[in-house]
């Protein structure tokens, strides 16, 4: 009994970590509906540039999380202004297939470049705060705080769309681009801000990354996969269904890798599939 | 008018190809090239990138000395290396020594990073008669088919952690072991053989697990190990965040064990880890020693700018490096034939231990114990004579 | 003009080993690998519109069960034939509940079976040697392997021409367009699309088989890596998609940069490549060969064939 | 020819259609109309067998075509248009033509032949030297026009017009108006829904009159025009605001 309580609080903790980043991913694509294939690389540059203030500085490393927050979204803004900007207009095929392009070239270029400048190997932030102990149980506190924040995250940006002009504008581009546009909705400018704010998500992910596990420049494609993944398991585009999506391959990976660690990974992959199947449009897809 | 220029085009391409192959001729060598390639990208990047910077300068120190004497020409040659990158695959690899395999020039293979690129390497070897000489790779996937054209540097993967055992058989005060494998190629083999010798020795294991590269979540693992209390954790991955990965979530889950081994410990492993790596027992391809080849060997780390510790397979470098010129003095000449004779059957000692080839093409150097102590890594071998003594957590 | 042009390529090509060149040699059988998955993805992603990034799953299991089946002393030809069957029955498998999801939703879950597939082939450790790989016999077979790679990419070359030729070819293109109006124009879409992925996923399936018997060696994250299932269809849409010239263009291309950048600068040339297929998204979406004089000049010596 | 019985459909709650009956006769040329919203297209949906019905029957040729999809009822001998064109863009005019005539028939005319076909429809509604050019670089009037050539390459006994001359100026409706006379005159039956009056009026044998899901009126034009409910479901629409149909 024990055993499953803490593979459950396990596995929403870890869910909860992939709900940051996957979150950040899902809000680009119901807004720009572009595939980002760079989100991992934004991940990366955020842990990266905490691992290097810590370095330099030994602050604390959520507090350097803060601070580099305007950092990265100016970098998604520009990112979204110089590089997906001219792509907008185009047909739906094509637009899908240059932004893969696109996103991809980034992707490369972002992470050989960083290794090529910070170094290849591997990058962890010596920062531990003590977990909480119940018995046999544990809770850890770095955790807690990153389902913590994802959680506000959630209300926050859900009221965020609810209540000020920028988040309705988003939400109407959201659901009906053409509409925004005829409404007097500067649409172009929406979805630069969308960037900037989900670059900001990714880079506070890479801060947790960062602590809790470690970064380094050519892990951008394969986390960007899994949180494709994820946002596709909750439905493109749905908020709630990136949190959910997280926490159900957090569950499923913990609860399975207990019984067998290879087929942990595979389980998490073989539930969204099944779940596509189901549901052609993922969990909360429209 | 069409039929002529495709007339005209066959014969051009009839001539080069009779021309082609004679447009090669010999001159006197007035240098060794030895060709290689090295993960410059890729994933394995961050193990071995740096390791272009200490070939070139071990050649650069030979270089100084006047280079290698070649008995055939009377005189020393200088040495230099022709590097490519062959971006962590295999298919590169083997396309790259291909292209050197073409330069007569060349005359000599250093094997890239590890087993499986080293495979498809190996048969470009064998196909063109290249002598090779393989740097980390030892799986045994390697040396099933007899290939006279490449000889390794290193002990069998399995034997790679057989120096660990008599430290706690000497020392006492654990009995029970657990093992944290990633799941690849060399780490699997070097665990499986570290716990027969454990079982021999009358320790027990009390928790195996292999778990896939890409694992970010242990705590299911975690929560194993803290009912299975063991008092040695060890960790092989080939992969630094793994290992960091576990380490981190280990202390986030309270478990102390009295001793931890990492089989692949770095700088950025101690870094990320902070003082919580203090003690961390590990193996590096070095142990403190005052033969000339350890001078040359910390003289070549100082100028390409990092220590042993940092990259740990900057040790099985310089073996290899050393392997070559030994045998390229040895045999007197450049003839591939005649080197790689000498190669099989030479024994020698470097940083004075035995260096010779096992009848199947293994090496016969190991990894020796070391410890993080003070932050830094530590050679703690040999067991009672060493500078620094090996600690419990 | 064009049948010149194509004629001196291919006899080029075919006498090409003559010159003994065996760095080239390797280089000709890597890019003939990449042309083919090229070429085959863009039959079902240029042709019907599905952007299937799961490509390389047909690739992987041709590559595991040639290998896997040749380890048993089944005869090469069987064996080759045995790697093609097994990715079209996969396909056929996979089509049916795939072809439900549409646009991005597809390209993710293809790609999830990507993932799927290398998991399961590095968990079923018993049958595929998990991590420790899969080997298979040695053999000094260069010549062989280039005439067979040719070989593959002629094929595929000419299948796609007679679909741009076929009614067939004439449906995939309307599914592409407007897959509901061309259901109700009574063309039966999910019997094309099928079809279409069976065409693609056997010679993706036979060049795994091909890729197996040429490095000797294979593990699950060669054969189903992320990297490795990016570029065939970056190579496809950086020529230019839904052109039968155009995966060619793109491989040719993206692997010549590649190969310069890589045996000129050791550092940055993966940043370098980046840029490049940035630079190509970003500017022509279309691809190489819808470039105006790119575009013109091949409409001109008739190698502009488009759907 | 066609005759459909009771036939409704709802969307979740909404109720787009509810007990419609009505008969097309062979040979001739039967105008849909109502004010925006009244369920048009969806009926065209229906009946081309894109929804299916939520109950009701449709019978085509005295066969049960209820629950048959639109790729079977198209080779049974029924072809459409779209409201809005929807041609294959990136495809030539030809080539468009060439998917009703190589797909939409129970014969399955090589390519020559099917080939030859096509230049034929091209030819009788104009088209032929746009044979060439991709579908999206067509004037509005033409693609117009192609979308009646890909529908009448599958050789319909029963084309489904909708809205053919919506978006069109005063003398290219005449235009078409002309054309219709003649695919008719041909043996085609036709069920067409129509926005502008004077189009229906003329062409049309009967017309039906939808309003909210529900017929209201059916008769010879006149009849209809004159027919008081109608009336009040058009004086009614003016006030309204115009918004999307629903498709």
């Amino acid at each position: 009994m024990e055993i499953a309580i803490q593979l459950v609080i396990a596995g929403i903790l870890q869910g909860g970590l992939y709900a940051l980043a996957a979150f950040g991913l899902s809000l680009i694509f119901g807004v720009s509906n572009v595939l980002n294939l760079a989100h991992g690389e934004f991940l990366m540059l955020g842990g990266l540039f905490c691992f290097l203030i810590f370095s330099a500085t030994g602050l604390n490393p959520f507090l350097i999380g803060l601070m580099i927050l305007p950092f990265a979204f100016f970098l998604g803004y520009i990112f979204d202004r110089f590089l997906m900007r001219p792509l907008a207009g185009k047909k739906e095929h094509i637009r899908l297939m240059s932004s893969i392009l696109v996103t991809l070239g980034a992707a490369l270029c972002i992470g050989d470049v960083t290794s090529f400048l910070a170094g290849a190997e591997e990058k962890g932030v010596d920062y531990s705060m003590p977990s909480f102990f119940w018995g046999d149980l544990y809770i850890s506190y770095l955790r807690l705080l990153a389902m913590v924040m994802i959680a506000g995250l959630t209300v926050g940006i859900h009221y965020y769309l609810k209540k000020t002009y920028t988040g309705r504008a988003l939400r109407a581009t959201t659901q009906n681009i053409r509409g925004a546009m005829l409404v007097g909705v500067d649409t172009s400018r929406i979805r630069s801000v969308t960037f900037g704010i989900g670059s900001m998500l990714a880079s506070i992910a890479g801060v947790f990354y960062v602590v809790l596990l470690s970064i380094s420049p050519d892990m951008g494609l394969t986390v960007t996969i899994k949180y494709l993944c994820i946002i596709v398991l909750g439905g493109l585009g749905s908020l709630i269904g990136s949190l959910v999506g997280g926490v159900i391959l957090g569950l499923t990976e913990s609860i399975v890798s207990y019984y067998n660690p290879h087929w942990g990974q595979t389980a998490a992959f073989l539930i969204l599939v099944l779940i596509l199947l189901i549901r052609p449009k993922g969990l909360f897809g429209k | 008018m069409k039929r002529k220029m495709s007339v005209f085009c066959l014969v051009f391409l009839m001539a080069v190809a009779i021309i082609g192959p004679d447009l090669t001729w010999a001159e006197d060598p007035k240098e060794i090239k030895i060709g290689a390639t090295i993960a410059l990208s890729g994933r394995f990047k961050g193990i071995v990138g740096t390791f272009k910077t200490l070939g070139n300068e071990w050649a650069g120190l030979i270089n100084e000395r006047g280079g290698i004497y070649v008995k055939e020409y009377g005189k020393k040659l200088p040495i230099k290396f022709e590097i490519y990158d062959d971006a962590s695959k295999p298919e590169n690899a083997r396309k790259y020594y291909e292209k050197m395999a073409t330069d007569p020039s060349i005359s000599f293979f250093m094997g890239p990073f590890s087993s499986f690129i080293s495979n498809a390497a190996t048969t470009v070897a064998g196909k063109h008669k290249i002598p090779m000489q393989m740097v980390c790779a030892n799986d045994a996937v390697l040396f099933e088919k007899p290939n006279y054209w490449r000889v390794g540097v290193l002990v069998p993967a399995e034997d790679e952690w057989e120096r660990l055992v008599p430290i706690y058989k000497k020392k006492g005060g654990v009995k029970t072991f657990a093992t944290i494998t990633m799941d690849t190629l060399h780490n699997k083999g070097a665990i499986k053989g570290f716990e027969e010798d454990l079982k021999k020795n009358g320790f027990e294991v009390v928790y195996s697990v292999v778990a896939p590269p890409p694992t970010k979540n242990f705590a299911p693992m975690i929560i194993k190990l803290r009912k299975a209390k063991p008092d040695v954790v060890c960790i092989e991955a080939l992969s630094p965040a793994f290992t960091i990965g576990f380490l981190k979530q280990m202390r986030e889950a309270g478990y102390k064990p009295k001793e931890i081994i990492v089989g692949h410990v770095t700088k950025h492993v101690i870094d990320a880890l902070g003082p919580y790596a203090e003690n961390i027992t590990g193996l590096a391809y070095y142990y403190d020693g005052d033969t000339q080849d350890h001078k040359d060997f910390l003289e070549i780390l100082r100028r390409s700018g990092f220590t042993w510790g940092e990259y740990m397979e900057s040790g099985i470098r310089f073996w290899a490096y050393t392997r070559i010129k030994q045998a390229i003095e040895k045999a007197g000449t450049l003839d591939r034939k005649k080197i790689m004779d000498t190669l099989w059957n030479m024994k020698t000692k470097i940083m004075g231990l035995d260096s010779f080839v096992t009848p199947e093409g293994y090496g016969a150097l190991g990894a020796w114990p070391c410890q993080v102590q003070g932050g830094k890594f530590v050679s703690i071998w040999p067991l009672d004579k060493a500078v620094k003594l090996h600690n419990y957590r | 003009m064009n049948r010149i042009i194509l004629g001196i390529v291919l006899l080029f090509l075919l006498i090409f080993p003559v010159f003994n060149l065996p760095y080239l040699n390797t280089f000709l059988i890597i890019l003939f690998m990449y042309i083919l998955l090229a070429e085959s993805y863009d039959i079902l992603g240029g042709y019907t519109g599905y952007i299937n990034m799961g490509h390389i799953a047909f690739f992987g299991i041709g590559a595991y069960t040639f290998g896997l089946l040749w380890n048993t002393g089944l005869s090469l030809y069987l064996s080759f034939l045995a790697g093609t069957l097994a990715a079209v029955v996969f396909a056929i498998l996979i089509s049916f509940p795939l072809f439900r999801l549409q646009g991005a939703y597809f390209s993710l879950a293809a790609f999830a079976l990507v993932k799927l597939m290398e998991h399961l082939t590095l968990n079923l450790s018993s049958i595929t040697h998990g991590s420790d790989g899969l080997k298979v016999l040695e053999g000094n077979r260069m010549i062989p392997m280039y005439y067979l790679s040719l070989l593959l990419v002629v094929a595929v070359v000419v299948v796609s021409f007679l679909i741009t030729r076929s009614r067939f070819g004439l449906a995939m293109a309307s599914v592409r367009e407007e897959e509901e109006i061309a259901f109700d124009f009574g063309v039966p879409v999910q019997r094309i699309k099928t079809t279409a992925m069976v065409i693609s996923a056997s010679f993706a399936g036979l060049m795994g088989s091909f890729y197996t018997w040429y490095t000797i060696f294979i593990n699950p994250s060669m054969v189903f890596g992320t990297e490795m299932a990016l570029m065939p269809i970056a190579m496809a849409m950086l020529g230019g998609s839904g052109v039968i010239i155009g995966p060619v263009i793109g491989a040719v291309f993206l692997l010549i940069v590649e190969e310069t950048l890589w045996t000129r600068f050791a550092y940055l040339h993966t940043a370098a490549y980046g840029l490049v297929i940035l630079l190509v998204g970003l500017f022509m979406p279309g691809g190489l060969v819808r470039l105006r004089p790119v575009r013109r000049f091949l409409i001109r010596v008739g190698l502009f064939k488009e759907l | 020819m066609l005759v459909v019985q009771e036939l409704s459909k709802t969307f979740g709650g909404l109720t787009a259609l509810s007990g419609i009956d009505f008969q097309v006769e062979q040979g001739s040329i039967t105008g849909i109309i109502g004010p925006n919203g009244a369920g048009k297209t969806t009926m065209f949906n229906l009946i081309s067998g894109t929804f299916l019905p939520t109950s009701g029957s449709i019978r085509f040729k005295g066969r049960d075509i209820t629950r048959i999809k639109s790729d079977k009822v198209c080779r049974i001998g029924m072809s459409r248009t779209y409201q809005n064109a929807r041609p294959f863009e990136a495809l030539s005019v030809l080539q468009n033509v060439l998917i009703g005539i190589s797909y939409g028939r129970k014969d399955r005319p090589n390519i020559k032949r099917a080939e030859s076909e096509a230049m034929d429809i091209l030819r009788f509604l104009d088209l032929e030297r746009h044979a060439p050019v991709l579908a999206d670089q067509l004037s509005p009037l033409n693609k117009k026009r192609l979308e009646l050539a890909r529908a009448l390459g599958t050789q319909p006994e029963l084309l489904l017009l909708d809205e053919i001359a919506a978006g069109l100026i005063p003398s290219e409706t005449l235009e078409m108006m002309e054309v219709i006379k003649q695919i008719r005159s041909r043996g085609t039956t036709i069920l067409m829904i129509e926005h502008i009056m004077k189009a229906v009026m003329d062409l049309s044998d009967r017309v039906i009159v939808l309003n909210y899901g529900v017929k209201i009126a059916e008769g010879k034009p006149q009849e209809v025009s004159s027919n008081p409910k109608v009336i009040e479901a058009y004086l009614g629409e003016e006030v309204e605001e115009k918004g999307e149909e629903t498709p």
